[in-house]
């Protein structure tokens, strides 16, 4: 069982990230997520900020990783999270997990994803054709959480 | 003293990203050093009103009702929206 | 929306699959299934057999691949099913959903897994260090669907 | 004719993988078929007797009241262990 969490305004690679999360030889299932900045509806997206609380955003992902561990037979779980500006269709973070059975790995990954959206530390800004807005927290983010509780 | 972080929106409406607060060795709860921030002028009375509000001591999210001392660091935020 | 499908004895590369399935502007979430030969609790793994329908598989998974783009928003699925020898370790199938939301993307991720997993015409055959075995269909795997009926 | 197809475990427990059956132009259903299948020797009547074994028409799955007639794939196998 090993953890591996980051915070970074480098970009990541799925690939790197993949081919260690398969190392496993017991491992027979991997789910991965990524999310991208995607571009909006109503108006054009020059771009975003991700800010965070530095510090907490690292034991926040830690605390999450272990939760899933703890939860889920898991061999390995990957967090990685980026700050700073991004630009439309950048990455912003990415979740893997590895497992001996499928269940399991789709669970762990998106309680992972779930629990991020609502108790990490970080905040959006868009950046518009029409100025700047932080992102609102949406409703549907919250509920998601009751199914694991 | 107790350092106190102001974040994302909350961090822009407040023009504060950190106060610290002297809290002369007494353990205070977070919902009385709100009240004491709240106090500051009608803008902070408003920003900080905000019923979503989030509060962390020693960067663990807790609730108002937790208690901060002496050398704590006592963080105010809107929701977050990560990932 | 795209749909990918391919029934192949080569190996294939989830960092294309992924580069693939991101490139929609409008795509926010992807969620990728791999799944890997994995070691066996009570004795030795050489390695294992794949056997299918041709024809049939390309066309059950084309069908899976279709009912979860009627069922969810989404941009891109993609399914890669191996066939043929494989050793420890191999990746045997891949399953790629890109979507605008994390909701859709994981739930027709799990989807497409969960039928492929009952309906697409695959069989293993393990090579163990006590003789080739057929792999039995496993109860959980059927109880899986309950959820989608 | 109908071209039958046998796959897995169940192609190597008759030692068969595929096998014509003369239908005279009728329409018969899957049901009648693996009857007369069933009728040809003692292993066959066993090995087709699995409440689990699963059928195909023309490369689609269908259950055993389907009917198949002169130039269909009709094919049988066991529960899927792929993914």
């Amino acid at each position: 069982m090993s953890i591996f969490v980051a915070v970074q305004s480098d970009d990541f690679c799925l690939a790197s990230e993949y081919s260690e999360l398969r190392r496993n030889a017991a491992c027979g299932a991997i789910v991965t997520f990524s999310g991208l900045v995607r571009e909006l509806h109503d108006t054009v997206l020059h771009g975003m900020t991700l800010e965070h609380y530095p510090g907490m955003t690292e034991q926040a992902l830690t605390q999450i990783a272990t939760d899933a561990l703890n939860h889920w037979q898991l061999a390995a779980v990957h967090v990685i999270h980026r700050v700073g500006r991004l630009k439309p269709n950048e990455q912003i973070v990415f979740v893997g997990v590895a497992s001996a059975h499928r269940p399991a790995a789709f669970a762990a990954c998106e309680f992972i994803m779930d629990y991020l959206k609502n108790r990490a530390p970080f905040w959006k800004k868009e950046h518009t054709a029409e100025g700047d807005y932080w992102v609102e927290a949406k409703a549907s983010d919250q509920h998601a959480l009751a199914r694991w509780e | 003293m107790i350092k106190i972080l102001f974040f994302a929106a909350l961090r822009e409406r407040l023009d504060c990203e950190q106060y610290l607060l002297s809290c002369e060795g007494n353990t205070l709860d977070v919902a009385s050093v709100l009240s004491q921030l709240q106090s500051r002028c009608q803008n902070w009375q408003q920003e900080l009103s905000h019923t979503d509000l989030l509060c962390a001591v020693n960067q663990q999210l807790v609730p108002l009702t937790a208690s901060v001392q002496d050398g704590d660091e006592l963080a105010f935020f809107p929701p977050v929206t990560g990932g």
